[in-house]
């Protein structure tokens, strides 16, 4: 893998950052999310010409050979905005799944394709009831025909492929179906959150190609890189709403001064400095260790997966609370924040599963 | 004489009111302000009342024989001299022309909303900046309201107006009786996080209020709301205590969400369902005390933590419920989760709304703790130069 | 049992109130508590003479006849000074379990003799370890003699007295045995806690008396009085260092002002009302309930425990935070109260126990 | 150069310190005052300071070259430029004379304590009650001092104190360096709630001390005493991190107690016990990340989190320290339970000593996120007025 300097990564960021600023703002992401698909293929279509669909993916299948320090800085920029494409399955977790492929053939275009923006991935990894933990409902046979059903695909609806976790005899293998087939069915669901899209695919004889080589630990690896690009997401996002309570702070008067002068309300915010700066440093140093392949990796990230999604969460409720009356109305954005957060609780599991998780690596070192 | 009170009032229900069908005796349908009309004109919507002011001028406590009466019977209209927020305002404060052109009216029917709330006046309620400009007998009305229930329906308002920006910022406020519908007054709801939209903004321009709607004084319009919400905040007080009580000794809901989804094998689950029930049990206990309390020395310091207590109880279940339901509570397909999302949101009315629970702590710490008072720096200058961002 | 009126209730507990804060207060109390026994004898004359040892006694036995709401409201008193003799094991305890003895030729003269503030009884009840789920470790033989091992003995050595938790055969039986007995060791033990005077008491072959009639629903029941009256003894002691806490915020200046006008402090005050008011609706209305054979008295009793423990500890900690640099020191009274709330997490069981104990009554009404 | 230097140093250091024993080559026992001499003499003990004033004029840089290789050889002596408070204060602004006469005495011997908080000037430091009153050429003083540490061994203390009571608060003051061996001065320990007594209380009474040991200007002794705990704050948050990263990668103490007591298994503690560490580890990240910002850009806000976040940490841990001991914990009888014991006091010391939690939060709401400064209402009137309850 090429390096990739700080200094690419923060320009990346910026560009990013100036793209959603202008096509991602409040007014352009409410039409989004209003929308059925929920996705905007014009601004999908920008970030790839910047080179951001092909963040994770090597320069010679078309991609700009960043990894997940740089897709975790990215993230933290679609965060801040709520951006809700289809990011993290199909430049994150497609891109690490394709290219362990050992048949490159078959990998390679897929890589090209999505480095220029014209493939959206999804990933059907999780059990119809959405628990990660639980047993995988769909089954291989010798054939590459799928069978059974996946809960909780995000944006199934706006992709052309997906990629499928399918029992395989005693193991598990991933494989490649194309949306279109006729033994595949999407049920999309309603969302409290707005700015997600979830299905659930059902699966009957449904043609597929299986990626060889992978198996359950690329499995494994390719959750651990979405946990540390969904931390950075959090983490965008939490700043966000962060600054703008505190903007808010600033700016809104009562008793004839700005609330952020009362001392409870400093407090409330001191406190939730913590909580933005703690998830922050977990969501980079987690992004560090897996990229250095430090042996910390393991632990850095379950620290980010419960630290993030739980900050973001308190941050997104606090940020309500100080913003009183008016951020209890649909027009003002904190609410987006917040159900948002509820989203990142959930995703890819539960905290008390990732706290529980991390203290296990941790007994490692007793 | 209750028993005679209660004897009278169960005759003449009987005699007026088919409960079987909701409806006046002889009605094919329930006609509100024909119904209401007898009620007044028999004294029992507001008999505390004196009998010049459509009352009986009986005690409280009689007063309630005559609720429970109509209660019992499903009869409606009773309780006006302690729910009718707007005839009880005109009642102790408007002037005898006053309660004489709109208390009978007032009783008889039209809904009475609140326009006290502004956009900049939230946690700062005196902060109002809604203009009442004297023109010939009326005066003209500018400004906008905001977390105003019932505005639609409302054909009267209880508005909150700046009628002396010269004067400190509690000193030059009047209070009036609103007429609602008229041109320059536009009603929009708000459409609120729980998806509800009981509330409403309400845009006033050069509307007109005749000068003999002020209740109280001109430029006192302060004290005659301190009046006005005494009487509102007995009403939730009430309210929150019974509907508690009402749930002592069911299910609590959360353990029967728990049950229904397993999760009641989990210990760190247990836990955290074992205090939140917990929580909402004390609160139930402490309103106990507080009714016991009141019973006894008339006033009870308890009932003041209820709201502050509730905060930490739904924002705390909302979170569990969602922890019970997993990744379930994404979707807002079944009711569970449409439940616990909604109440998620809901919490906050309960943490911002009528008084955030900043605003509450301040007043517990001073009022019910006697921590001296914070200085508000905006009190005692002209209102013209509060700073306002 | 007599009906004992609220006012005579109060009546008593206003003497009470009286006598120790003339000789309970502060410096008494630090002297009490330097010597080694920790155990002011002439109080506890006095407070017999008042009718305090006999609270739970009935007439005919020498007492006053009242029962734990009597119990829960003079241990109000009692925690607010911190008084710490050994009132829950000889005044709540040994009655319970001694007036359930079908013997009444055995606990009669006992009853009389407590009642009269001549005798003291230490309670051991409970494993070496200080768990009081774990087994007992005690055991009785046919001929009454015990062997093994108590733990956690509250003033075992002021006492003359001892009920002692065995096992014989496949139950469990309650054995009164002589202090002075040769069978009897006692290993006082260092506390943490100054006011508490703990020791294990290890028996061999000591002679002993078995109570008839006394079996494991009365210790179960004698458990349930004695949380309930810890209840009130924290809810006193709860509400005198917030009572003091207030006090110092209105007369300690900072910044020319008492600090109680700072927000922050006035926010953190607030919360902390609304634990003190907790504990004392919890401590009171388990009292009421057990005194009532309500059904709810499992329930109001596990609540008690575990929220009067933890809401003790909870605002005596803050109080330290709230005094600052004056509670850092011996000399401040704050640490007394705080060290004190450390004791109520463990005498009698862990709140996470009672917790769960708590969430298991509730369930039976699904 | 910087090779040259570290050279120097090192045949320096082994002609003159016997790392083996600690202490002095030839000597037979180490010596405070005669090794700093030579230490003070050859310019090591403050490199960063000018040759006049006993140092090398080298960079800061250059100075932990000199620092390092006295640590390495165990040598005692070194970085008093950054560490010795009573120096670096007279050096940055104490007059000419008071240089020549106590910077070369106080660099080879006397500890420097530090009298600033007073029983009734804590958050407020710029509260204090010490009066200093002109008396020939000297200033008789009278109050009291607390929260001294090393008042016992000092030879000096760095005294604010009150020089003029009709001027505001922070006008008035004026910062001594003060003789503490002298009749009037009675240093009295502070029993802490730890058990330990590292602090004292020292009242002052007619105690007296020279014009010339004025540090600064008469009257302007806020700005000097501001100064000083800008060095003061700087050791902390060296402190803090150092021991902070001393410990990553190791066990944490709370997973090995919990291990050791066999509470790993329990779902309850596990999800406690992850959390702390959590805390702590965050914490840890966070000032690793502060280290780097202050790299790059010189500066970093997130230094000043550690310590409110510590505060968390410290509770947290004494609680859950407890928790996984179980009844164990009453008693003092085994290492864990003293040191949970320990802990859970010494915890108070971060929240409370150094400013609290609550003037941490003020100063990160207000510095780092910029919210507006509170008012302080004794800030503008002469401290004679201010109220002190």
């Amino acid at each position: 893998m090429p390096d990739f300097s700080i200094e690419d990564r923060q320009a990346i960021c910026k560009t990013f950052e100036r793209l959603l600023a202008d096509k991602c703002d409040e007014t352009r992401l409410r039409e989004v999310i209003e929308t059925e698909s929920g996705f905007d293929k014009a601004l999908w279509a920008q970030m790839a010409e910047l080179g951001l669909t092909g963040l994770m993916i090597a320069p010679e299948q078309g991609g700009i050979g960043g990894f997940i320090e740089e897709a975790e800085a990215a993230l933290e920029v679609a965060g801040a905005y709520l951006y809700n494409g289809p990011y993290i399955s199909t430049c994150v977790m497609a891109p690490m799944l394709l290219s362990t492929c050992t048949d490159e053939t078959l990998a390679a275009p897929h890589l090209q394709s999505i480095a220029e923006g014209k493939s959206i991935f999804a990933i059907a990894g999780c059990a119809p009831s959405g628990d990660w933990t639980a047993e995988l409902n769909v089954t291989a046979n010798a054939k590459n025909e799928l069978s059974g059903e996946a809960g909780f695909v995000v944006h199934a609806r706006n992709a052309d492929h997906c990629l499928v976790y399918a029992n395989i005899g005693e193991d598990v293998a991933v494989y490649l179906v194309k949306m279109a087939d006729e033994g595949v069915t999407l049920t999309p669901h309603k969302t409290d959150d707005l700015t997600l899209r979830l299905s659930s695919m059902i699966f009957k004889n449904a043609l597929a190609q299986k990626l060889e080589g992978v198996g359950a630990k690329h499995i494994q690896t390719a959750l651990q890189i979405a946990l540390v690009a969904q931390a950075g997401e959090h983490v965008g996002a939490t700043r966000r709403i962060f600054n703008l309570t505190i903007e808010y702070l600033n700016t809104r008067f009562q008793f004839g001064q700005p609330i952020g002068r009362f001392q409870a309300l400093k407090h409330m915010a001191a406190d939730l400095l913590i909580e933005v700066e703690n998830a922050s440093s977990a969501a980079r140093h987690a992004a560090r260790a897996v990229a250095a392949q430090a042996p910390t990796s393991n632990v850095l990230t379950y620290l980010a997966a419960f630290t993030c999604a739980d900050n973001f969460r308190t941050v997104a409720a606090e940020a309500i609370q100080l913003h009183g009356g008016i951020a209890y109305t649909m027009e003002h954005p904190a609410h987006l924040y917040w159900r948002r957060a509820q989203t990142g609780q959930w995703l890819f599991g539960s905290s008390d599963r990732f706290r529980d998780l991390y203290l296990s690596q941790m007994e490692k070192t007793l | 004489m209750s028993t005679d009170l209660k004897q009278e009032v169960e005759t003449w229900l009987a005699a007026h009111w088919d409960s079987e069908n909701g409806r006046a005796v002889g009605s094919s349908d329930y006609d509100q302000k024909s119904w209401l009309t007898k009620v007044v004109d028999a004294g029992y919507a507001v008999p505390s009342w004196p009998e010049k002011w459509y009352g009986r001028g009986v005690s409280p406590k009689e007063a309630r024989i005559i609720e429970k009466a109509f209660q019992a019977r499903g009869a409606k209209g009773w309780g006006r001299d302690r729910f009718h927020l707007g005839a009880i305002s005109i009642f102790k404060l408007g002037s005898e022309a006053l309660k004489t052109e709109l208390l009978y009216e007032l009783l008889t029917g039209p809904i009475c909303c609140l326009l006290y709330s502004e956009p900049g006046a939230g946690s700062d309620l005196a902060g109002i900046r809604t203009r009442a400009v004297k023109d010939g007998d009326d005066f003209i009305i500018n400004g906008q309201k905001v977390w105003t229930s019932n505005a639609v329906e409302a054909e009267y308002g209880m508005l909150l107006t700046r009628t002396d920006i010269e004067a400190p910022k509690h000193q030059g406020i009047t209070f009036f009786i609103f007429p609602m519908k008229q041109d320059g007054v536009d009603v929009r709801p708000i459409n609120q996080i729980t998806g509800e939209d009981e509330f409403n903004e309400v845009f006033i321009e050069d509307a007109r209020v005749p000068e003999r709607f002020i209740i109280g004084t001109l430029n006192q319009g302060w004290k005659s709301f301190q009046t006005a919400i005494a009487s509102e905040r007995l009403i939730m007080g009430d309210g929150i205590t019974s509907r508690l009580r009402g749930a002592a000794g069911k299910v609590p809901t959360l353990l029967a969400l728990a049950h229904k989804h397993d999760k009641l094998k989990d210990p760190v689950m247990r836990q955290e369902i074992a205090q939140a029930i917990a929580y909402r049990q004390l609160n139930t206990l402490n309103m106990m005390r507080a009714k016991e309390e009141m019973m006894k020395n008339g006033a009870s310091s308890l009932a003041s933590l209820g709201k502050l207590a509730m905060s930490r109880i739904q924002h705390g279940e909302a979170r569990l419920s969602a922890k019970i339901l997993g990744p379930q509570i994404l979707l807002t397909e079944t009711e569970d989760a449409r439940n616990a999302n909604f109440d998620a949101a809901k919490a906050y009315m309960n943490s911002i709304g009528g008084g955030t629970d900043q605003i509450q702590k301040n007043i517990i710490a001073e009022r019910v703790l006697g921590l001296p008072k914070s200085t508000d720096v905006s009190r005692n200058i002209p209102f013209k130069d509060i700073k306002s961002g």
